[in-house]
């Protein structure tokens, strides 16, 4: 018997758990040339902000050990663009679209908020955990307080679902978790990407312009399922995992951990194709191992 | 449409003093590439990021690239051997647009190939074409005997003099363009930074179209991570964008390009 | 000329700046089968405790994307023993020898600080940082207030300089070494392993018994050098760099960063003889871009 | 004393269902490693680990290991090419020691190579030995002929009976055991946990002092870590400790160990 991969995830229904990462993966365009989108679970889109941004100057790239640091910084169309060009688009396949947002303020997280729950996206990411730009981003993510305050925010005004993307930089993540669970937060994404760093030796100067940038990539990948599963098992609402998974056995991990959906990044980067392949994978091992859904294995682990 | 294939190594050559040509086989991407457009390959398990090379010249289901060995992915790339297959995305970017009937190709180093098949693409169409090429030594220089077959004429400098004229490329294009402002009414360049900035300047002066290929460090390749960008001046020469090197480019209007956010 | 290689460290003289990591060199009786010691600037003991510890439950190690998760948890003979068995054998090269220790209460961290300085270890490594036991360790290095009162606590009674190591899994790094800093530390080291985990898909276990464990090696690199720099600009005192340098280009990346020594840790697993190479390889670099010393690269990097 | 050396791979072979024989030239090692040693092994840049594999059999300069493909490690080791270089640290860890005088060697699975040597040596030292060698199935047979002509006799399980007795290797052993306890004044045994732990069982009960050769988990490989410990009873018998498989092991009294700690 083919096993269901469909998972019930903040009261929605994903056809698959697979999805892909914001920032990675744009606003679908590019990667409908590789495969029909409605084979993924869902698509977390590209980070949003209430304008239109330029993001931080190149380079924005650099290679690390199983890793790449970025420094886009939320380049965008800004929150209406988004609305009127890039949503019509996405909505033309069958898959959950995620739309993932950032502020500079409360005010401004509540206003997206608004707007992108009336134009009916499927849930809202919000994202307090960039570590590429100054204002905001990071900045919520790393105190329990002003994480606390912006899910409130957007929670007062969103009609869909909302998830709250925490960052790893943090002394205790489950603290953060905590405080967006109990603001109301209906779900939950983790990791964002690890502050880090390059260095041009010939140059003497940083390889990113921006000096640091974010890590992501198999590098992160077990840092990921760590805070994976200490989240897991702090709340109660549903984690979607990410950070570095780059093949099914990653995804299948996170699941053990807990994860209800898992999100694919930077391993587009390497392969086009790779969210596709995860999910054969996920299903090749549930088939292997006699298990009829996600449920026989999620937050499985034995740890006697 | 790009595609992501698997493709055969028919042969690897070392040409140049650390140059090194590949030709691989793939009927999908050889079937569609043009000019100034780029491949991005998976240089082994152990690096994460494809690495961007542009299309020197086809044959038939055959495409060669031209690279340079630098780092770790093209020195991978150097080791390949005949019948190994090697993970290539592309044809990728935008290409040169041979909207001249008189090109003048200026090209540096490494940024040499692409030219070829401009060269080649722009011969078949019936235009005129001819090429500056500058090299930094005599063992750097490659592709003459291609270009000569392709063009008018092709002049080559070294920047120690070891080959054809001593000093730089722009030097031979302000020779050129200061002789005769009509040997020209497009020019197409690629190479450093440096170089392509003098070019574009010097474009300017005499008021010359000019398309210039960049390169930036990227990501995906195809234009959805936002990491490639280079400054651009917004329609209208006011303010600033960011566009992709990889999907809006490589190829750029000499104009629109701010070199000191590139 | 041949460059010079010496540093002054917190007041000592190192012939080289490269050491190699505590905890994975053990007391370097094993590597001395592969070179003579004396070719090292100085060696990080294993972590002392002040009675023998066991250690964690096997399997204690695990492999991930160009890194390991190690669960050992300080298994040590205690800080006597290694005064009479092992401090003997190290003396006899001419290297410098810097004692790593862990306490479970700040008492503990005094008296070993006593005893080892006594005994004459050239430096103290207070290590504050230790991902895999329960009590002390980690729990010292992610508060400012304890980390400072612990390294008054050593402070008070060493007369040897102490070197506070750090911990990378903290909100902000920069606020525990200006703590350190304040309470008297002579210098910081940097940084200890991110704690991580992976998991046997085939089990549905944990793959370290201990189920979590810190990473090191490579893919932490861009981590380090980021919070190394981060450090080295707030603190005026000096600072070890470590955390996945496994080749010269890291090392010279650390030094770019602000880093006077480096250690090398995890490639001394996959090459004994990694440090001597680094060190060979830091010497070409110098050369070749006609550096006198490292005082010429040390914190030049170019941000503007 | 290890040495850490790039040695020429002679021949890889698959020699049963997944199971590899590699031959590499090292006189260094060849030359001072002893039954019940293991090399660790460098399987390539993309991993960080070397990998431990016990030495089968030496030949002059040359080193034999069989190897079982589990993973990404021994994946890569067996599509090594002859006269390709591998990095090899060893001899490394305490061997078997020879002190009986009538060796039983009881060998389960990828656990049966080690014991070859240890077979070969003995026979050399003119002590009897003989083995009883167990796999999962006929197609996982090896190293029959190589034993057969070390040992004065070899009796051959496989778990599902498609050659040799039906059963395990343990239950060869009681058999034998029962049928005569003197038999064999040592027994050697390397294998999977389950079974070591079992022959461990059987050995003290009928009071036969027993070798196990352990596997666990390792890092340096050479004893500075102790990433790689396994619970051993402390001297007297009372309290436990921690060794090192690599340094102190991987061959330990199946008296000291402690089974639900390694
Ligand atoms: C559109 C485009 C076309 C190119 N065409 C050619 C060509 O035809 N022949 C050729 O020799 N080179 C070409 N390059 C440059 C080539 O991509 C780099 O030399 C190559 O990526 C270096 O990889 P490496 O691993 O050897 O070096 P490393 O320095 O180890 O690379 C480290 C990282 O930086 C990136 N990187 C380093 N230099 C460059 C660069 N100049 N441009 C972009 N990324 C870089 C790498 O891709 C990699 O991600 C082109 C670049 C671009 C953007
Ligand atoms: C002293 C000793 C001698 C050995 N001798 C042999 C031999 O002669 N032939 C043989 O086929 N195998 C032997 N093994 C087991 C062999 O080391 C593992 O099968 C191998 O490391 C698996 O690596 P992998 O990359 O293929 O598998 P993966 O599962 O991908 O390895 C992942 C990590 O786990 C480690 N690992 C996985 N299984 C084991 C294991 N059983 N023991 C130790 N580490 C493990 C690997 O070394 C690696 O670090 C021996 C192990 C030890 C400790
Ligand atoms: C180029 C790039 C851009 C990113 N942009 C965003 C973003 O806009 N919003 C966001 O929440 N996360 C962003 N991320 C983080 C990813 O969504 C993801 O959390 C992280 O990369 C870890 O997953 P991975 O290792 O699979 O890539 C970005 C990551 C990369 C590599
Ligand atoms: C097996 C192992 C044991 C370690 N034990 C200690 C220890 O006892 N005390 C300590 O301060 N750090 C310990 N560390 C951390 C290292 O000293 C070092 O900070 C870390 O591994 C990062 O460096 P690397 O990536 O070069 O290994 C240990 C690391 C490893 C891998
Ligand atoms: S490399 Fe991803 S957009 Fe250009
Ligand atoms: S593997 Fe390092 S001590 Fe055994």
């Amino acid at each position: 018997m083919k096993p269901d991969l469909a998972v019930t995830f903040a009261g929605l229904e994903f056809k698959n758990p697979v999805t892909v990462a914001s920032g990675t993966f744009g606003f679908g365009r590019e990667y409908s040339n590789f495969f029909d989108l409605s084979q993924l679970g869902g698509i977390c889109v590209k980070g949003l902000t209430l304008k239109a941004r330029e993001g931080n100057p190149p380079p924005r790239i650099a290679e690390t050990p199983m890793g790449i640091l970025n420094s886009v910084g939320l380049q965008n169309p800004g929150v209406d663009e988004f609305i009127k060009t890039e949503l019509p688009f996405l909505r033309r396949f069958n898959t959950r679209v995620i739309a993932n947002i950032s502020g500079n303020t409360v005010e401004e997280y509540s206003l997206m908020a608004e707007k992108l729950s009336d134009a009916a996206v499927d849930m809202l990411e919000v994202n307090i955990s960039c570590p590429n730009i100054r204002a905001g981003g990071l900045a919520f993510g790393t105190n329990p307080k002003s994480a606390s305050s912006v899910t409130k925010a957007v929670k007062a005004v969103s009609k869909v679902p909302v998830m709250v993307k925490l960052s790893p930089n943090v002394t205790d993540i489950c603290e953060i978790a905590l405080a967006c669970e109990d603001a109301g937060a209906d779900a939950l994404s983790l990791i964002n990407t690890i502050l880090g760093m390059r260095i041009d030796i010939e140059a003497g100067r940083p390889v990113l312009k921006n000096i640091t940038g974010g890590l992501s990539g198999p590098a992160i990948f077990p840092v990921a399922l760590r805070m994976v599963w200490q989240v897991c098992k702090a709340v109660k609402i549903p984690v979607m995992g990410m950070g570095g998974i780059s093949g099914a056995e990653d995804a299948i991990e996170m699941f053990f951990a807990g994860a209800r959906l898992i999100s694919v990044g930077t391993a587009c980067f390497k392969d086009p194709y790779a969210p596709l392949k995860i999910r054969q994978g996920i299903e090749e091992y549930l088939s292997r191992k006699n298990k009829a859904s996600l449920n026989d294995i999620r937050g499985k682990l034995i740890t006697d | 449409m790009p595609f992501q294939r698997n493709c055969r190594v028919i042969e690897v050559n070392q040409i140049a003093n650390g140059l090194f040509s590949l030709v691989f086989d793939c009927s999908d991407i050889a079937g569609s590439t043009k000019a100034g457009q780029f491949v991005h390959i998976s240089c082994g398990d152990g690096l994460l990021l494809r690495r961007p090379i542009s299309v020197c010249d086809l044959d038939g289901s055959l495409v060669r690239i031209i690279f340079q060995v630098k780092g770790s992915g093209t020195s991978w790339l150097s080791e390949r051997k005949q019948g190994e297959v090697i993970d290539v995305l592309g044809p990728l970017g935008k290409g040169f647009a041979l909207d001249g009937s008189r090109l003048l190709l200026v090209g540096g180093g490494i940024g040499v190939p692409p030219l070829l098949m401009a060269a080649r693409q722009a011969s078949e169409q019936g235009k005129k074409v001819n090429a500056l090429l500058g090299f930094a030594d005599a063992d750097k220089v490659i592709l003459l005997p291609e270009f000569a077959s392709a063009c008018d004429w092709v002049e080559v400098s070294t920047e120690n003099g070891s080959l054809g004229k001593h000093g730089y490329v722009t030097d031979l294009l302000i020779s050129r363009l200061e002789a005769n402002q009509n040997i020209c009414d497009l020019i197409l360049s690629c190479g450093p930074q440096a170089m392509l900035s003098r070019v574009a300047h010097i474009a300017k002066e005499h008021h010359m179209p000019c398309q210039v290929s960049l390169e930036q460090r990227m990501g995906c390749g195809i234009g959805a991570c936002l990491v490639c960008s280079c400054g651009i001046k917004s329609p209208g020469g006011e303010g600033k964008s960011f566009a992709r090197v990889c999907a809006d480019g490589p190829v750029f209007s000499s104009r629109e390009v701010i070199w000191d956010e590139t």
